[in-house]
């Protein structure tokens, strides 16, 4: 593998070549040359994708770049964590920019100018984010990364909605990013430069580098969001056009777990128990939070979007883990916890970036996004309904598809804690394995409603399914191949664990030190083995192969058995004969039950019809109490603090005088 | 010998339960007819009616999608899966190790995913509403059963049910008060997710009580057999994962041909005892509002946690 | 000799559009002037930097790398702001809210001011500097009152009296300075020559000095805009034309601040200690958190960036307080990064309101729309000066930060709660501005964006890659006040 | 002449000083404080006639012609000139009342002089006292500033700064260079200029000169 180049300058010149499309892409406004250059933008994730998962088993590499600062040129550094973390971003974003050269079919040539050089200004960001090995590098790509995600947000800026989206996003990421900052400061103590290796020098007494691991955890937790600053989350991603809601849900949020990796276990170092916990404690309520909201959504960005929140505190779950046992030392089962957790980062990234893909050619097939006015989508787009229920089954955690994995993996680092010697976190550690069982289930329930109600069923509105016919039914050859391709990675990421069980071994072991036992390295790759074969192990490969056969066995032996007439008719009716589309369930109905159990979990404001009404209305409306408690609270502070200031300034002039008048006599007295 | 002998069990294994599941449903209809008084049907009813409709026209809704034609399918396949995952008559059968307890709660799962997806193919209220129900009675039903498996899990060391039948079958006897609590949460998720009372009704077809047959109506001929059959051997995989856990006395290990007659012969006293108990359970009982179904399971859940923290407790 | 044609050539200017100020050309000559200025500097930059510090008419001038960077910058920023003023006067002659007399009073002070200005970087002599400061104040405030309007008027006077009385201030501080200087140099001209103080800094009496440095501080401080002295500067850059709004950001509070720093060297030698970074410290966190809470409450969009300004003065301030090799260079980038940007803002801002015919922000809408190059310029520009990487302020404020956090870390919670507070206020105002539906007209004429987008470039250059030739002049001058 | 002599000369002249920056404090009618202006100036050219004299410096002469040029007969001329065209002769207003802006000026006076006994032994022996009674005779026109409601006095009382300014730059230390007081002085003019320039667009605009019509741009 030692060609003449060193990795780490063949993955800058690939991210610079996307900073070059983008740029390229604004110098000739024509839709044809946006298209090559999406195009162009893929094979370049692609090799960054390839280039990132050959890092992984390569000793780290260095570069400085003569950029930046005059005491702190630009280093970079790629290791096995960086590389992984790049093979996601290639990947994923290979697949969604395959995408996005068919789905911005219908924007004017100047717009697609911009968004193409914002979309590739974004990519090229996020791979100096994985790369950056200094404090200055690093915030500037992260801030870059917001900066240009945002203006991606609101492209469509006419929308009140979305221009209010923007805003929130990109002022809880520049606090998370500040935060991030006086973390770094916090880190360095004082004590030499901010390159990331005297960050990584420098020692810290536990109770700064515990200061430094909450001001990490809720800087990049603002980006990832989790609760409870998640506020943005499911404003931003569905404003944002799909392929990039696809990216900022899929990779960016990955960055932020990327960051608490690197922050918390590579440059703090000397993880804590006490902080897996507290980490513990924020995920399961940020899965639950997000899944539970994501029920009562019926715009399926948003739903998704939440979605994104769940899975969040789902990955938060496993770090967590890690950190409790790494914290005690016990180092397998935090390597066995980080790994579930890196490894539910990367399927998170396909699948909701293929779900969200899907959205988007509903969006362009129906012009909808609101799930009440959709229903029988499959027969108009089979290709599309086909991939939608591989991300569906993937998200739901359902094997042999890959969130099963991940999950799997959890299950089997919460089922680590006997080996733990406080009694209490022994207890609770399977307790937030029952929380990832809860919201398992949960996403089921949520995914079983938005196929139900968007793919099958009949469609709701008869203009929709005429602007769906318009529209040319299913989504267009490029969209499909970016589906398709993510619709791969789910499948190969649920049926060949092993592979990537040791890449992310190798991951951690070059961040913690520490690795998977040895039994569990010995396994091959038709076996995945977590601890030891007698402890736990998962096929998907066999059961996959015994699932299919044995269904594929039961089809011929009916077929072989049986007459196989088959007669069409209406459903039945129940008697009731005026049967109407509308009256399948709607997304709001499907989320009923679920109201009615986790009631006061929600902010709700219901109007149900009265029997007199001359004209029956049902509304709902489910607000986030987190706003409520904590960002109104807090905007009124600051408004209450500003009108206090404002008083300083009332116009008169004799009192401006009399400040300065003071100023002088208050300094004077100071100097006596 | 042993690999191939391991792998005629496991057919063997799989062949019998597909075979017999129908005879377990049988046999606790006919419990409850006597207990209730009436004129009990054929222990062999079901058979005859998987026959029945398997000769019938299958009639499908217009607009009825592919997926509604393959989840029949699939749902038998996913039901004939774990009928070989789990250890019925034997333990260490080679297909075991590719799923444990927590990927067999995926199995159901999947199942439950496209029987409630199918159940809104044809854009009926009925088929949504069951979803809905069905849906609701499984997030609530998987983390106690989770919980309930994580106990056995914890006292075994393993989350292989093969592990856990040989850690529980040979060791020597001890009382795990945490395994008592499991057994009673597993009972009653065993209630819920095969859709007995109290939480549903497996004989009717009242709208405003019905959950799995609301979301089965469209199905006939058939596809309406391979579920009902489906059906049968989920509730006979979760009495034999039921007894494989709280009662695995008996079994045999893979391979092993003198020990399989005594296990047959346990297994089959076993699920008669516990067919008979479902019967009482379901005479007794009356079923529950759907909206108490969240009070049972929740409190299915408790216990479950309860003995996983008597475990820990009792343990040290 | 370069530095009389950068003395000499604003002046000249100054008397010939003083004739010809309301002429058709008058804006071109007001560009062409500024423009022999600029060159002039950036010969007498290039002087410097290759043999080092010169002096002139004995004594009187001086130059070294910290003051020549001044006037470096900001005979560019006069430049540009008279390109940029160039179609904007006509537009607002065009819309009738000047006449021709009052143009050519606007382009004789706007050479006067620069002349001023220079004077003050320049002169070597504390007096003439204090003189140069004064003369400042009073070419810009008919400027402010240009528009005759009772706002206008009101800011001007306002202006007028606190500069006038803090400048006064100031006198007394140079008095006592020279009082102090003339016990250690004897009585005569060269007792306030700076280069002289500079050598016998360590001589001069301690308790005169901290005196004198109070209401050195007190006097320029309040044409810093250092909170709570500040409260002329919002009223002056919302109701004075905007090119006048930018070139106070951008040049007058960096040259009083300049003035500022000059006395710090000295009374620090003369000290021993960090008394006067104490209390510039003390103001620049005031005036930071002060003006960020301020922001928020804005509906003018002029007036709202210049509390902006009032906040990136403090940052320079506590920066400079600080000392410090680091702490000098990142105030003197984020000197340079912010005249830049804020004078680039200014531009379009300026053309913003022309093209809506307000300036209160709720009235303007979808700049994006209309013109897009002014509605990315304000979007870009306010993004940068907010601190966003990768403009050069993020560089300037991350190792403004960086040092608070090494040297005084109870100050950097309050610096970067500011921040947060100054991001969400100007942010959510200029997001509605820039983006959605519009609400503008067309211009008369077309507006010159050429220097917004050179200013821009160079302050995202600034935030990537800072040049060595660059790097070396700030360092000798961070030397110099560090 | 005798240095004592001279020194306390001198400080009889700081006294007046001090003493009409008291008076005008306390002066309700605007006629009378420009008198008062000018009177103190000429306390002021006396002061600085005599510093000239005794150190032999002649730019100080100069500067003494140049003060009684300017602040005696120039500047009081033009504020009569201006109140008469801008009627305007009404009385002063204060925001504070009168007993009790005094006792706040003697406050400052005392205040000024404990600041100053520190440096004042490094003054010239003649000049000792000076520096305290410029001090506060600065603040004390800086207080007047601040009370006065209308905009002439507020403009007497910024000139009235400029002589204690002046008067510490001439008695305290012998006078500043040359450059720089003919460049203080054309400020002074220059600014006294466009003051009355002021007057007269703000008389334009508010029909008056009283500054609480001022008070529009603010924060709410």
């Amino acid at each position: 593998m030692s060609s003449s180049l060193p990795l780490i300058t063949l993955v800058v010149g690939a991210a610079l070549g996307w900073l070059a499309a983008g740029l390229l892409g604004v110098m000739i406004p024509r839709r044809g040359a946006a298209r090559g250059l999406f195009l162009l933008g893929a094979l370049g994730g692609l090799a960054i994708a390839v280039l990132g998962l050959m890092a992984v088993w390569q000793p780290a590499e260095q570069l400085t770049l003569p950029l930046g600062l005059p005491d702190l040129p630009f280093h970079l550094r790629l290791d096995p964590l960086a590389g992984f973390f790049l093979m996601l971003l290639g990947g994923v974003s290979a697949g969604i920019s395959v995408y996005a050269a068919g789905y911005f079919r219908e924007e004017t040539g100047g717009r697609l100018a911009l968004i193409c050089l914002q979309y590739h200004v974004f990519l090229a960001s996020m791979a100096f984010v994985i790369l950056a090995d200094d404090a200055y590098l690093f915030m500037v790509a992260w801030e870059t990364m917001a900066l240009s995600s945002y203006f991606l947000v609101i492209t469509d800026h006419k929308l009140p909605a979305n221009r209010s989206a923007g805003f929130l996003y990109l002022l809880i990421a520049h606090l998370g990013a500040i935060s991030i900052l006086l973390c770094f400061g916090v880190m360095n103590g004082g004590h030499g430069d901010y390159t990331f290796e005297a960050l990584r020098a420098a020692r810290l007494t536990p109770q700064w580098s515990s200061v430094a691991f909450l001001l990490a955890f809720f800087g990049f937790g603002a980006k990832a969001g989790m609760i409870p600053l998640h506020a943005w989350l499911p404003e931003a991603h569905p404003a944002a056009p799909s392929p990039v809601s696809a990216l900022m849900s899929g990779v960016m949020l990955k960055t932020a777990i990327y960051g608490m990796v690197r922050v918390i276990y590579d440059l703090i170092g000397g993880v804590r128990w006490e902080w897996g916990m507290g980490v513990l404690a924020i995920g399961a309520g940020t899965t639950l939070f997000g899944v539970l909201y994501a029920l009562m959504q019926h715009d399926l960005k948003r739903l998704l979007a939440y979605h994104s929140v769940e899975n969040i505190g789902i990955i938060l779950l496993g770090l967590g883990m890690s950190m409790v046992f790494i914290g005690s030392g016990h180092g397998a089962a935090g390597a066995l916890g980080l790994i579930a957790a890196l490894y539910h980062t990367l399927n998170h990234a396909v699948f909701k970036g293929l779900l969200f893909l899907g959205a988007g050619s509903i969006l362009h097939s129906t012009g909808q996004r609101n799930l009440n006015h959709m229903g029988g989508l499959i027969h108009g787009m089979p290709q599309t309904a086909f991939y939608f229920l591989v991300g569906a089954l993937a998200i739901s955690a359902l094997p042999p598809l890959n969130g099963f994995v991940s999950e799997w993996l959890t299950f089997q680092t919460a089922l680590q804690a006997p080996i733990l010697q406080n009694d209490s976190v022994r207890s609770l550690l399977p307790l937030f394995a029952a929380t990832l069982a809860l919201a398992g289930a949960l996403t089921a329930m949520c995914f079983v409603k938005v196929y139900g109600i968007a793919f099958l069923g009949r469609p709701r509105e008869a203009r929709h399914a005429a602007h769906a016919a318009a529209a040319g039914g299913d989504a267009g050859g490029w969209e499909r191949c970016g589906m398709a391709w993510l619709a791969a990675g789910c499948c190969i990421l649920g049926l060949f664990p092993v592979t990537l069980l040791l890449t992310l071994n190798r991951v951690s072991v070059s961040i913690t030190r520490a690795g998977l036992s040895d039994a569990a390295l010995q396994s091959n790759w038709l076996w995945l083995v977590p601890t030891a074969p007698a402890q736990a192990s998962y096929s998907p490969i066999i059961f996959l192969v015994v699932i299919f056969s044995v269904t594929l066995l039961t089809f011929f032996l009916v077929r072989r058995f049986y007459h196989g007439r088959i007669r069409h008719a209406d459903p039945w009716d129940c008697g009731f004969p005026e049967q109407t589309p509308r009256m399948q369930d709607s997304a709001d109905a499907f989320g009923q039950p679920i109201r009615h159990v986790f009631g006061p979990v929600y902010l709700m404001q219901r109007h149900l019809p009265g029997p007199d009404d001359a004209a029956p209305r049902y509304s709902l409306k489910i607000e986030d109490r987190h706003w409520r408690w904590l960002y109104l609270p807090v905007a009124r502070l600051a408004e209450f603090a500003s009108s206090k200031i404002a008083l300083l300034q009332q116009g008169r002039i004799s009192i401006y005088l009399m400040y300065s008048f003071l100023t002088l006599i208050a300094l004077l007295v100071f100097v006596r | 010998m042993s690999q191939q002998a391991a792998i005629a069990f496991q057919i063997l294994q799989s062949v019998f339960v597909v075979i017999a599941a129908p005879l377990l449903t049988g046999w606790v209809n006919q419990c409850r007819a006597w207990l209730q008084n009436r004129s009990a049907p054929s222990i062999l009813l079901p058979y005859y009616t998987l026959a029945k409709l398997f000769h019938k026209d299958a009639v499908i809704a217009h607009n009825a999608s592919r997926l509604f034609h393959l989840t029949p399918y699939i749902l038998f396949g996913c039901m004939w899966l774990a009928a070989g995952i789990v250890p019925v008559l034997a333990t260490g059968l080679p297909f075991t190790p590719a799923a444990d307890i927590i990927a067999l709660v995926g199995v159901f799962a999947l199942a439950r995913v496209f029987s409630a997806l199918a159940a809104m193919d044809t854009g009926t209220s009925f088929g949504g509403l069951g979803a809905r129900r069905e849906m609701l009675i499984g997030f609530l039903a998987e983390p106690a059963m989770l919980m309930t498996l994580f106990t056995a899990a914890f006292i075994s060391g393993s989350t292989q049910l093969t592990t856990i039948v040989d850690t529980l079958a040979h060791r020597e006897f001890a009382i795990h008060p945490g395994l008592a609590f499991a057994a009673a949460a597993f009972l009653m998720v065993l209630l819920a997710e095969n859709a007995r009372i109290p939480i549903d009704n497996p004989a009717t077809h009242l709208e405003l009580t019905m959950v799995h047959e609301a979301m089965i109506l469209e199905y006939s001929a058939r596809h309406l057999a391979l579920i009902e059959w489906a059906m049968a051997i989920k509730l006979f995989a979760y009495m034999t994962i039921g007894i494989a856990l709280f009662l695995p006395w008996g079994i045999a290990g893979a391979g092993d041909w003198p020990a399989l007659p005594l296990a047959i012969a346990a297994l089959l006293v076993k699920l008669a005892a516990g067919g008979a108990g479902l019967a009482l359970i379901e005479t007794l009982f009356a079923k529950l509002r759907l909206f108490l179904a969240p009070e049972f399971l929740s409190s299915a859940f408790l216990l479950a946690v309860l003995g996983m923290l008597t475990h820990f407790l009792t343990r040290a | 000799m370069e530095l009389a044609l950068v003395l000499s050539a604003p002046l000249i200017g100054c008397l010939l559009l003083a004739l010809a100020g309301h002429r058709r050309f008058a804006p071109e000559l007001n560009a062409v002037m500024s423009l022999v200025t600029f060159a002039a500097a950036a010969l007498l930059t290039v002087r410097v930097i290759a043999r080092g510090p010169l002096t002139a008419m004995q004594a009187q001038f001086f130059v070294d790398s910290f003051n020549v960077f001044l006037v470096a910058l900001t005979a560019f920023v006069a430049f540009t702001t008279a390109l940029f003023s160039r179609p904007y006067m006509r537009i607002e002659a065009h819309h009738g809210r000047l006449n021709p007399a009052r143009l050519r009073l606007y382009h004789s002070m706007y050479q006067l001011f620069t002349f001023t200005m220079l004077l003050c970087l320049l002169s070597n002599n504390v007096g003439i500097m204090w003189v140069a400061m004064e003369g400042a104040t009073l070419s810009t405030v008919l400027l402010v009152s240009l528009y005759r309007t009772p706002a206008s008027l009101e800011a001007a006077w306002k202006y007028f009296i606190l500069c006038s009385v803090g400048i006064a201030q100031a006198l007394f501080g140079v008095i006592l300075l020279y009082f102090a200087a003339e016990k250690v140099l004897g009585p005569g001209g060269t007792s306030l020559l700076w280069t002289r103080l500079f050598d016998v800094r360590t001589e001069l009496e301690p308790t005169v000095l901290s005196l004198s440095f109070v209401f050195l501080l007190v006097g320029f401080g309040t044409k810093v805009g250092l909170v709570p002295l500040h409260n002329w500067l919002p009223d002056a850059h919302a109701e004075g034309p905007t090119p006048v709004s930018a070139v106070l950001s951008g040049l007058l509070l960096n040259v009083a601040l300049y003035a500022v720093v000059r006395s710090k060297v000295l009374v620090d030698g003369a000290l021993g200690r960090n008394f006067s970074g104490a209390l510039m410290m003390g103001f620049g966190l005031l005036s930071v958190v002060v003006a960020a809470f301020f922001l928020s409450r804005q509906k003018d969009i002029k007036r709202m960036f210049a509390y902006s300004s009032i906040e990136h003065m403090g940052i320079m301030t506590f920066a400079f307080g600080m000392g410090g090799a680091v702490a000098a260079f990142a105030g003197l980038l984020h000197m340079t990064v912010h005249s830049l940007t804020k004078s680039a803002i200014f531009f379009t801002v300026g053309h913003a309101a022309q093209k809506t015919g307000t300036q209160n922000m709720a009235d303007i809408r979808g700049l994006i729309e209309t013109n897009p190059t002014v509605g990315w310029g304000l979007a870009v520009g306010s993004l940068a000066i907010l601190g966003m990487p990768p403009f050069g302020v993020f560089t300037s404020e991350f190792m403004v930060l960086t040092t608070a956090m090494h040297e005084h870390p109870w100050a950097t919670p309050f610096l970067l709660i500011a921040l947060g507070v100054a991001f969400a206020a100007i942010f959510g105002k200029v997001q509605p501005m820039v983006f959605g539906e519009t609400s503008a007209r067309r211009l008369p004429h077309p507006p010159a964006l050429v220097p917004v987008f050179v200013h821009l470039a160079i302050v995202l250059m600034l935030g990537l890659y800072i040049p060595p030739y660059l790097i070396a002049w700030y360092r000798q001058a961070a030397a110099l006040i560090g | 002449m005798d240095q004592t002599l001279i020194g306390q000369f001198v400080s009889l002249l700081a006294a007046i000083l001090l003493l009409i920056s008291f008076a005008m404090l306390s002066q309700r009618r605007v006629l009378t404080l420009i008198k008062l202006f000018a009177w103190q100036g000429a306390a002021l050219a006396a002061s600085t006639a005599i510093v000239a004299h005794t150190t032999g410096q002649p730019h100080l002469y100069f500067s003494a012609g140049l003060t009684v040029l300017l602040k005696v007969m120039l500047i009081p001329w033009a504020l009569h000139r201006l109140i008469d065209r801008l009627f305007v002769r009404w009385d002063v207003e204060t925001l504070i009342n009168i007993p009790a802006t005094m006792l706040i000026g003697i406050g400052l006076v005392i205040f000024a002089f404990a600041l100053a006994a520190p440096i004042s032994h490094m003054a010239g022996t003649f000049t000792r006292s000076t520096l305290g009674i410029a001090m506060a005779s600065i603040l004390i026109s800086f207080l007047m500033m601040i009370v006065r409601r209308k905009a002439v006095p507020q403009v007497i009382g910024f000139l009235a700064m400029e002589n204690g300014l002046f008067f510490a730059a001439t008695s305290a230390t012998y006078g500043m260079p040359l450059v720089v007081e003919l460049g203080v002085a054309l400020d002074v003019l220059v600014g006294t200029f466009i003051f009355g320039i002021f007057f007269f667009h703000i008389r334009e605009q508010f029909d008056s000169l009283d500054i609480r019509h001022m008070e529009k741009l603010k924060e709410e």
